[in-house]
């Protein structure tokens, strides 16, 4: 009987502590910025696959072996692209409890949470380490807002990529992957008589990181940079026509659930000819299933995108109510330091933001990726699905009406239902 | 538990939320020490009565005394009862010896002194080889004994109980009467014993308290309320076979019905009334024919129930048939309903006689009827007139 | 002396007892105050984790709320109107409405029809019944994620799962897409592992209905000359309608709440898409809490359309016993 | 041949039939299952998609031993929520399924119904208050949180399978005990707890598996270290990136528990169901 009173009161004592919290806004976060010598740093992320797992866990050996003593606790939630991630920090967040340090997408996605005045402003991060002439003034300029920086990118990837098996492209006789969209779909007629899928996509996602990249091809670098700041019209007949291109594209390609990475894999068993997916894909083909840049796999723009570097950027935050700020500046340094940048982008198969990485320690793809972006003369175009260009209320609302789109395939309604989001959410 | 107290109760009424009034303001004493019974047909209320004295039910009104304690509003915790449920309501998981030993824990009496009283009473029921054993392994008359035990180790002001005997056997129920009487002889304990059948209230109680829906007709001792009914309903209540009741006239000193008249004991005040009357004879108030002058009636005998050492002869009478609501009230408690088979104005007797009386069905059979084995009731109102 | 008492009255000798209504009160508190003192504390948790929320729920589903800021604002109705026209919250009702009523008419078949031969009694009855309880102990992630497999759509040389299966036994033209499939009943199929997973509970539901139905009614029946299917029609077939209803409700109220069975087998997908993972999706990935809390109360409201009645309905009849 | 005949002769032919069917839905039941034991079973480079069905060559944990590490941390935490949680509410609802079927105060049958509707709550309609309410009471930096909520969503379903169960007992035997003296708590004690582990049995059951089964709950209540097996579940196979041998190896392990509380007291259950405790 005395564990039923013990319970009883703890029932009463809840309800009790509830009426005083009252809902009311947020109150006060968790403890103010730790001292220096904080013993823990929790960093949120969603690197749990093969190539991206491995580049974090060399950072974090690396971030251990410069503060010895201070435990890192990786708090990873798996999901490509973060699709599962942003959920389970959302909660964190909307409880004013944020870890130490969480990975964002630069861009317009940080901007719904610096309009939440969610960040740290790390401006003087910049300027202690002298980063300012270090990154590239695209990415500055994409992740600056008001004056103000508030992400330290880690890496530059690229999302404009089409991935083709050369040694089968031979074997179905396809001398080259197609320069444009239209030219793709003649290549696709040939291949389904050969009994091979033209084109692997995955679930919803990476649906869209198609779609972002078929608009890119048809209607340029200025008119696509266009669709995220209200210049270009959503409902124009050219963007119609691009709508349609995709259509067209998805009805030849084998449409499945899943993620990214058995899709890939499709095109380096020969079952499936093109993926289009961003350079992490470069990571999983060349570490996790053991294949040579080149021979085995191979990768050029997607049709259009020649000389266009559709870029998206993982960085890491300094939230507001960071239990540890001493241990997450430290965490943040190391992102942004050369050291740090050349021992986890080898592994995650991207290209160090910073532009003084040193170039040996990229090879196969890598290089490649390396000289274009760094070359003046690519145009930087952000991307749509990887939260460069739209906050993630307007991405949501255009995920739900892409779900629409993906049934009733009718182009008009899902360009309006776009415009009128981006009037209502996307500034 | 200190020495026996009587019960009051005060004009006790009892409304459910219905409206229906189950008990109609009763004014009752049981003495210290004394066994009353409480009869009557179903749904009289005499269990609501029991329940209130136990405080299983709220007082609608009136009061109730426990000795000198006012424990009308008292829970029935707070009360120094005992009751034996008719279901014997024995605690399915405990064994013989906590069930008897419950009453005794809950009121927080020592181990010891539990243990002895409980082994003491376990002797005097015969429960000894039973104690480890669960309610469920005993048979029906030895669970009554631990429902009985259970109350008596409690050593309680008062005794409570409803219908204990009704789910026994008839021979089992004969003994364990016996056995109930012996042992309130023993204990002393102030008793409220409820019942339907009426033998078991003749034989037991002390004093007997007859109820008709809700309303105390009498509370007497049994030969009293079997001489002196106060009215037609305990006449026909108590007494088995019931009363035959007959109606009549009473004119110039005697009264007349199906031919024969009977002269009216003298000095009562009815040997001057000239009025109708119902008359009521008992089964055993019939002589058997002889010269000794007493007026006679011939019937002719219909049914002879064998008794062994005595006969019930069943035979109509020339004379109206008595049916009011109180000696139906009377009759649903017993089992014999002979109204239905005979036509309305032939009256139907019973009576007891002797078994070496030569009698045979279809033959006259002549009966004397001594004035002083009649009863005399006004036919309105149902009160004796004797 | 025996005094006897005649039915009527007696004058008072007692002094009057205290004022009766008083004590009276303090009785009947006394009697039933332990009681409402025990339950007291789950009624006030219930309170205010079941009404309290849902109240406050509705009161967000008025309000502006967007992001991480929530503002105290008022505007009306203006969430419940949006969704109307929204096209992926009516795409979203039709998928729960086809999926609901797959569900329910394969579990109720199922199970009825399971229930049915285990009536008459058979040996081993108990290890029948336990393999078809089975699922319902496998938790909805679980359930997901093996059916995620099992619904496999891939074609040619890659075929696996249950259109493997179909192959193997020479069925292979049953191949489907199952989920994937590009019309409407994409959702019917999620159907298939929510039945394989509660028409066990639903077989054990009419099992202990069945023989709740005492023998002695089925053995008049037979008397009275009606043949076994006549039995069932006419005397089991009636009494079994609550037990039906209530497996009905509790199916309803499951497949209306489904939420992790979707999120396992096809996060992110219009095609089997519910207004539960609406809600989930709009609120924490594109923090529209205020329409979040809209989709939530209109499932609230349609549960409770289903379960009110029924609760007065099985209330009222359980005071009518 | 009579009718009377035909039927007995046709009697054993119809019972054959009867256990074949039986026999046939058995083995649709135990396929997923079968898919989990065998692919989590076999040799991780044996495994694929396509060879599902096949039994394993040769027998090997492997599988389990590399996705064990992943799910230890969600398994542990399962079990110190599931056990308190299916407890605590179990007990509180005999408290309340006592009270409401033998110790009645005025309104019981008005409050019945309205705890009752508490079983059926759309969680999503509660889950933003109730998140927000648990995050400023600091609980959701532990499993205490998740604890709790779990025993309260919990009450309407002991308490409804208690009172149904409890209203078995013969009044006569409450009252006896009051006469004995016995005030409501050692009646409870004495009289209604003695014959209430059928009913505890179903209580748990229930309270078990949905506390184990519990996703939603899971994921807005608790950090990365804290959270439940089906998150942690979720958060491994729900991926897609893990090889489908690991996913199947860390389904089997996440249900395991609840499997073996189903397969002992699944007699109780059955029991249960027959006394209407969940008839509800």
């Amino acid at each position: 009987m005395r564990r039923t009173r013990g319970v009883l009161a703890m029932t009463a004592a809840a309800a009790m502590l509830l009426a005083l919290s009252a809902c009311g806004d947020d109150n006060g976060g968790g403890g103010g910025g730790g001292g220096q010598a904080d013993k823990e740093v929790e960093v949120f992320t969603w690197w749990t696959g093969p190539g991206e797992g491995e580049g974090l866990a060399a950072l974090i050996a690396e971030f251990e072996k410069q503060n010895s003593g201070v435990k890192f606790t990786n708090a990873a939630v798996a999901g490509g692209s973060g699709t599962q991630a942003r959920q389970a920090l959302a909660t964190r967040l909307l409880a004013n409890q944020p870890p130490d340090s969480y990975q964002l997408h630069a861009g317009q996605e940080a901007a719904s949470d610096i309009k939440d005045g969610r960040l740290e402003d790390v401006t003087y991060l910049y300027e202690r380490n002298g980063w300012k002439d270090k990154f590239p003034k695209g990415l500055l300029d994409a992740i600056t807002v008001d004056g103000k920086i508030y992400t330290v990118p880690v890496n530059i990837h690229r999302s404009n990529l089409l991935w083709y098996n050369p040694a089968k492209l031979k074997e179905w006789g396809i001398a080259a992957p197609p320069k444009t969209w239209s030219e793709f779909l003649t290549q696709a007629a040939t291949l389904k008589a050969k009994g091979v899928k033209p084109m692997s996509v995955g679930q919803t996602w990476t649906q869209m990181h198609l779609l972002e990249n078929v608009l890119l091809g048809e209607l340029g670098a200025d008119k696509y940079k266009g669709l995220w700041n209200g210049s270009t019209d959503w409902a124009g007949a050219d963007v119609i026509s691009a709508l349609d291109m995709f259509k067209q594209v998805m009805a030849v390609s084998e449409v499945t659930t899943q993620d990214w990475q058995p899709e890939a894999k499709k095109v380096l068993d020969g079952t499936a000819a093109y993926n289009v997916m961003g350079d992490w894909l470069d990571a999983y083909a060349g570490r996790d299933q053991k294949k040579t840049y080149g021979t085995e796999y191979a990768s050029v723009a997607t049709p259009g995108s020649e000389g266009v570097y559709n870029f998206l950027s993982d960085s890491f935050t300094l939230p507001k109510g960071a239990p540890h700020k001493g241990a997450a500046e430290k965490w943040l340094t190391l992102c942004g330091s050369t050291a740090g940048q050349d021992l986890f982008n080898p592994q995650k198969g991207s290209v160090p933001a910073r532009t003084d990485a040193d170039k040996s320690k990229y090879k196969g793809y890598l290089e490649t990726a390396l000289k274009d972006w760094q070359n003046s003369s690519t145009t930087i175009v952000g991307s749509l699905v990887h939260g460069v260009t739209a906050n993630n209320a307007w991405k949501s609302e255009i995920e739900k009406a892409y779900g629409v789109f993906f049934q009733d395939k009718d182009s008009m309604k899902f360009a309006n239902a776009v415009k009128t989001a981006y009037s209502s959410v996307g500034k | 538990m200190g020495e026996a107290v009587g019960i009051r109760l005060e004009r006790i009424t009892k409304r459910f939320r219905g409206g229906v009034v189950a008990v109609n303001e009763v004014d009752l004493e049981v003495r210290p020490g004394e066994f009353m019974v409480l009869v009557g047909p179903s749904g009289c209320g005499k269990s609501t009565l029991l329940r209130m004295v136990a405080g299983l039910e709220s007082v609608t009104d009136g009061t109730i005394w426990l000795g000198e304690k006012d424990v009308t509003e008292d829970l029935p915790q707070e009360r120094d009862v005992a009751m034996v449920f008719q279901s014997y309501a024995l605690y399915p998981r405990m064994s013989v010896r906590r069930n008897l030993g419950f009453g005794l824990r809950m009121r927080g009496a020592a181990k010891q002194e539990r243990e002895r009283r409980v082994a003491e009473v376990a002797d005097v029921l015969g429960l000894d080889h039973l104690l480890d054993r669960r309610p469920a392994a005993l048979s029906g008359g030895q669970r009554q004994r631990v429902a009985m035990g259970r109350a008596i180790v409690r050593e309680p002001q008062a005794f409570l109980m409803d219908e204990p005997l009704s789910n026994l056997d008839a021979k089992l129920r004969v003994s364990m009467r016996a056995q109930l009487s012996l042992l309130h002889q023993r204990l002393g304990t102030t008793t409220i014993y409820v019942t339907h059948d009426q033998i078991e209230a003749m034989t037991l109680g002390q004093r007997v308290a007859v109820l008709r829906d809700g309303v105390l007709q009498q509370c007497d001792t049994p030969p009293r309320l079997f001489r002196q009914p106060v009215n037609l309903f305990v006449a026909a209540f108590i007494g088995s076979p019931s009363m035959n009741f007959v109606s009549a006239t009473v004119s110039r000193g005697a009264v007349e019905f199906a031919g024969v008249r009977v002269p009216v004991p003298t000095g009562s005040e009815l040997a001057t009334a000239d009025r109708r009357v119902i008359l009521g004879i008992r089964p055993t108030g019939f002589g058997v024919a002889s010269s000794n002058g007493l007026p006679t009636l011939s019937v002719v005998p219909e049914i002879v129930e064998e008794l062994g050492d005595e006969r019930n002869v069943i035979a109509d009478v020339d004379a109206p048939r008595v049916d009011t609501d109180a000696t139906r009230a009377a009759v649903d408690a017993q089992t014999a309903d002979d109204a239905l088979l005979l036509p309305a104005e032939r009256a139907r007797f019973t009576i007891r006689v002797p078994g070496d009386l030569p009698v045979t069905v279809g033959e006259p059979l002549t009966l004397s009827i001594s004035p002083d084995r009649l009863y005399f009731f006004d036919p309105d109102s149902g009160t004796s007139l004797s | 002396m025996s005094q006897t008492v005649v039915a009527g009255r007696r004058e008072e000798r007692r002094p009057a007892p205290p004022p009766r209504r008083r004590r009276k009160w303090s009785r009947r508190l006394r009697s039933w105050g332990p009681g409402l003192l025990l339950v007291a504390p789950s009624l006030v948790a219930l309170a205010i984790f079941v009404y309290g929320f849902a109240g406050w729920n509705v009161r967000m589903s008025v309000s502006s709320w967007r992001g991480l800021r929530q503002p105290n604002d008022f505007i009306g109705l203006r969430n419940y109107r949006e969704l109307f026209v929204d096209e992926t919250f009516r795409n979203d009702v039709r998928n729960l409405v086809v999926f609901t009523l797959v569900f329910i008419l394969g579990s109720l078949a199922i199970g009825a029809f399971l229930a049915l031969l285990l009536d008459k009694g058979v040996r081993g009855e108990s290890v029948f019944r336990s393999i078809y309880l089975l699922p319902m102990a496998i938790s909805f992630i679980a359930t997901g994620i093996i059916w995620r497999w099992l619904l496999d759509s891939s074609t040619g040389s890659s075929t696996a799962g249950i259109n493997k299966l179909f192959v193997y036994i020479g069925l292979d033209w049953l191949r489907s897409d199952w989920h994937k499939t590009p019309n409407m009943w994409a959702i019917a199929f999620i159907a298939l592992p929510a039945a394989w997973s509660l028409s066990g509970y639903v077989m054990a539901l009419f099992l202990a209905g069945l023989r709740g139905i005492p023998e002695e009614l089925r053995e008049a029946a037979r008397v009275d000359g009606a043949t076994e299917s006549k039995v069932y029609w006419h005397v089991v077939r009636p009494l079994m309608l609550p037990v039906l209803m209530s497996a009905v409700v509790i199916l309803t109220h499951i497949s209306l709440k489904t939420f992790d069975l979707l999120y396992a087998i096809a996060p992110l997908d219009a095609r089997t898409e519910t207004p539960a993972l609406y809600m989930w999706y709009t609120s924490f990935r594109g923090g529209f809490f205020a329409r979040g809390a809209a989709i939530a109360t209109l499932l609230f409201v349609a549960v409770a359309l289903v379960i009110v009645p029924y609760i007065w309905y099985s209330v009222r009849s359980e005071r009518r016993r | 041949m009579t009718t009377r005949t035909a039927r007995r002769a046709r009697g054993p032919y119809l019972r054959a039939a009867r256990y074949l069917v039986l026999f046939l839905f058995g083995c649709l039941f135990l396929l997923p299952v079968y898919a989990l034991l065998v692919t989590s079973l076999k040799d991780p480079a044996s495994v694929s998609v396509v060879t599902m069905w096949e039994l394993p060559g040769k027998l090997s944990m492997d599988s389990f031993r590399a996705v064990w590490p992943k799910l230890q941390n969600g398994f542990v935490n399962s079990l110190i929520l599931a056990i308190p949680a299916s407890i605590i509410s179990s007990i509180l609802g005999a408290a309340n399924g006592f009270v409401l079927a033998k110790w009645r105060f005025p309104g019981a049958d008005f409050v019945f119904p309205v705890i009752l509707f508490g079983m059926f709550i759309p969680y999503q309609a509660i889950l933003i208050p109730m998140f927000r309410v648990i995050a400023s009471m600091g609980l959701n930096r532990d499993l205490s949180g998740l604890i709790l909520v779990h025993i309260i969503y919990g009450l309407p379903i002991t308490t409804l399978i208690f009172r149904s169960y409890f209203a078995s007992i013969s009044e006569e035997l409450i009252e006896a005990a009051k006469v004995d003296g016995a005030g409501m708590l050692r009646t409870f004690f004495f009289v209604a707890l003695p014959i209430a582990p059928p009913a505890f049995a179903v209580a748990m059951i229930w309270q078990f598996t949905s506390a184990w089964n519990d996703f939603l709950f899971g994921i807005v209540l608790t950090r990365t270290e804290y959270w439940p097996i089906t998150v942690a579940l979720n958060n491994i196979a729900g991926a897609q990136t893990v090889p489908f041998n690991e996913a199947m190896a860390s389904a089997l392990l996440a249900c395991v528990p609840t499997v073996l509380v189903y397969v002992l007291l699944g007699r109780f259950f059955m029991r249960g169901l027959m006394a209407g405790a969940l008839k509800g």
